[in-house]
């Protein structure tokens, strides 16, 4: 095997927690340890440092520090919101509109409401992962009640047009939450002037720890509470508050969106760096995803007649971490949905590769990945029965 | 939770104790709902001499009974009469929005002292357009 | 103001984290920080972490690793626990049988269940707040789907006939979920002898990292998710998995059961010393909950004629942390449902005081708080209106 270098390109899936982070952190695991709801002063310390990262997540997207609510992560956040809207206006309508390449947390959270009697509409998107915005205004009904579109997606990078999307749904009065789990620290984000109504982050995807995440949900929108319990945040969410957790996401958003643009500007270098080498040095290779709207530290790339996960372990064995849409390494055995929904057939899902750069990452990275990888899939295609076909068949 | 205000008339209250034959005497509150506030009145010349108060109740209701019986404390009644709930918890710096309800349980063992004071004087009690008896669990938030 | 002492006496609200925990979590933050859900090593090595807290946490309650899953804390494992029963079973029935005494997170959940048709008994309770096992047994119907009763309670620290609910629910084939987020540590549990299906835990409360619990669902208990997303958890938790957590809830509760009894002997002593010491001093004051069979560290007492939410204030004063079920310092301005259901009356709730003992109390501690409690019940008393009609009436 290789050198011991570790390339970690997979930030998409999580990031490391950074220092700062950390340290802000530390002292509310040991000392500063009080439940935020007594009323004594170490409770009161606590409060505040709840506050204090409440108003930074909500000057991060523009809305108000009250507009703000602190969860376990991502996927709850995407639960509650489509859920909470769900439950909370069964009786003006139970029609819900997504797409077809939404996270899990939405897909399995709205194939949950379709057997509790919800009506869901999963509009399709373009081959460059583009919603479809046609199909999305003529799905709307009078029983409307929801429409959740993600900002950015996780896999393929692309970004959604989500300033008409809000648009359209506020001419038609319908609530519109959208997924920024992606999205926090890599797009410029203002829930007001895009007309956001409820959006959910995950801290872990931007150096901040994994376990905690918020949601946004605008003034004056109602929607059920998903965590019943005691009266933490507002009463909207029961369960004592993840101080260490939540000072750490407050922390991690005002770093990640300190200069959105010098960050993109730095990552998408590298990243076109990656991708052109990538696409000059390995022949019969695809991107997948946007070509310009897409996350800056996303590439997300199909390297015909071989399989992602063989793909996956020669890169970890040469210290290079990524990852894949191939069934094979999924859970399911199901090829990636939002492959098949940009219109790969299955054997090019298959053989997907995504790297998704971070901070950390060098040219030096760069250049050992563009060493390593074409080998790498050569070596595969030199094991692999559609590559020989296709080499015998060309000739 | 608290201003320092609040906790200064918490901490050290104003006031507090009870005055013998006191010239008129104002309870509200119910144990039930928690909280019962008295006043005591001592008064000359249609001038609040002395005051004092007894308080079962939260943090900021002490505070509030501190608070409002300095700010009568050598008041005509009727200027003792207009003091308002609102103008006790700005004394105090702020309440917290679900606290607002313990001051105004000192508005109303006000009203309810002076108006024992005018019938014991024969007076017509002044009119009160609250019920400071009732759950005053509603008020506030 | 008293010297700056600090007596925390808060530990059934949350614990600091214990320096072993933190250690053990630190290298999950910045290190080892891969999700354990990707197949390269670093993800590998997350997911072994996560196997051993597993491990740890099935060991500590007699369960099998397989029937842990990780949730973002107490309040979630029980709402997962009642919604997750309810709506898998929905077609055999739709009764539930709980307690009045139970954690908000449980009630409300019930509260939000039954707004969706299913029904809901609340057993009543003794004057020393344990269960009326006979009203149990006469609320099962055979549309009755789940029992779930609290292992202790954490206001009071009465601890509940477990093993007999237990027995009761098998006989009659009903779910039983018992919440032990106050038991862990304090009492044995073992999930099979006692007959427990779901068990909530959050390891906060025995020194570990608050925003991580677990839920433990007895092998063949089917349940539906709460939070749904993607694979992880087996496919019946989506999030991505908060690896410092669970590694820190892991090494929280291998530290927590590894000797109950000595902890409950040195725990109790204290405790003791400072109860007795209490009702000694302090005339008109009376203990909550069942004289014996209660959590070690718990102490709950009412001292007549004033009210806690200025006690617990002047308590902060002189550096003492402890809480109340006073209504005036809950969000809801109700006093404590547990006092009112052990049938004390408004006033008598109003001026109750939990003290509740951990590792780090001494002797020093008790001894401090002996020496400034009854003054300061004392001069609430002098301000109380209901102590002066008792005194003038007396005289
Ligand atoms: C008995 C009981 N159940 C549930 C909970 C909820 O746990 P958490 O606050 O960790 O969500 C608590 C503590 O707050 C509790 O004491
Ligand atoms: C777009 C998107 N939504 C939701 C999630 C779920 O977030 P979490 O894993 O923190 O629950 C993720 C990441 O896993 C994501 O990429
Ligand atoms: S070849 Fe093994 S899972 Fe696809
Ligand atoms: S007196 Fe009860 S809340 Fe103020």
């Amino acid at each position: 095997m290789d050198s011991k270098r570790i390339v970690y390109m997979d930030h998409a899936a999580t990031t490391y927690v950074k220092p700062e982070v950390l340290e802000a952190m530390l002292p509310y695991f040991t000392e500063q340890f009080g439940n935020p709801s007594s009323v004594y002063t170490l409770g009161r310390k606590s409060r505040s440092a709840i506050e204090e990262a409440r108003e930074k997540v909500a000057k991060a997207i523009g809305a108000l520090p009250e507009e703000i609510y602190f969860t376990g992560g991502g996927s709850e956040a995407d639960n509650w919101a489509i859920k909470g809207a769900a439950f909370a206006n069964r009786a003006k309508g139970n029609h819900i509109i997504t797409s077809k390449i939404e996270h899990h947390a939405i897909l399995n959270t709205c194939e949950f409401l379709e057997k509790q009697g919800f009506e869901v509409t999963y509009v399709s998107v373009d081959e460059n992962g583009v919603i479809d915005l046609e199909e999305l205004k003529n799905s709307i009904t009078d029983k409307t009640i929801l429409i959740s579109i993600m900002f950015a997606n996780n896999e393929i990078g692309t970004i959604q047009p989500i300033e008409e999307i809000g648009r359209i749904a506020k001419e038609r009065g319908i609530i519109f939450h959208t997924d920024a789990v992606q999205a926090i620290g890599n797009v410029e984000i203002n829930v007001k002037d895009m007309n956001i109504d409820m959006l959910s982050l995950a801290a872990h995807k931007f150096y901040g720890p994994k376990g905690v995440g918020a949601l946004y949900v605008r003034k004056g929108i109602r929607i059920e509470n998903l965590i019943h319990g005691g009266g933490q945040e507002r009463k909207r969410r029961g369960g004592t508050e993840n101080l260490p957790g939540i000072v750490g996401l407050g922390k991690a958003i005002e770093l990640a969106t300190a200069d959105i643009e010098g960050h993109n500007a730095r990552i998408r270098a590298l990243r076109d760096r990656l991708l052109n080498g990538i696409l000059e040095k390995i022949p019969y290779t695809k991107l997948n995803g946007h070509p310009e709207k897409r996350l800056p530290g996303n590439i997300n790339v199909s390297f015909k007649f071989i399989e992602g996960e063989g793909l996956l372990l020669l890169l970890d064995q040469s210290g290079i971490y990524g990852s894949t849409g191939s069934a094979c390494s999924s859970g399911s055995l199901d090829p990636s949905h939002v492959l098949l929904a940009i219109g790969l057939p299955h054997e090019i899902a298959h053989g997907s590769l995504r790297l998704s750069l971070g901070d950390k990452n060098t040219e030096e990275d760069v250049d050992y990945v563009l060493d390593v990888l074409p080998k790498i899939v050569q070596r595969l295609r030199d094991m692999s029965p559609l590559y020989e076909n296709f080499i015998k068949g060309g000739r | 939770m608290y201003s320092d205000k609040v906790m200064d008339h918490f901490m050290n209250p104003r006031n507090v104790g009870e005055i013998e034959n006191a010239d008129g005497i104002g309870e509200v509150g119910n144990p039930k709902c928690g909280d019962i506030m008295r006043i005591y009145l001592d008064v000359e010349d249609n001038i609040i001499k002395d005051v004092k108060f007894k308080t079962f109740g939260c943090g900021a209701a002490i505070a509030s009974s501190s608070m409002a019986t300095e700010l009568i404390k050598g008041k005509t009644l009727e200027e003792a009469w207009r003091l308002t709930n609102k103008a006790v918890a700005e004394a105090l710096g702020g309440l917290p929005a679900i606290k607002m309800h313990c001051s105004v349980l000192a508005e109303g063992a006000i009203h309810k002292a002076i108006n024992d004071y005018r019938i014991k004087h024969g007076l017509e009690p002044w009119k009160d357009d609250k019920n400071y008896d009732d759950d005053h669990h509603d008020i506030g938030e």
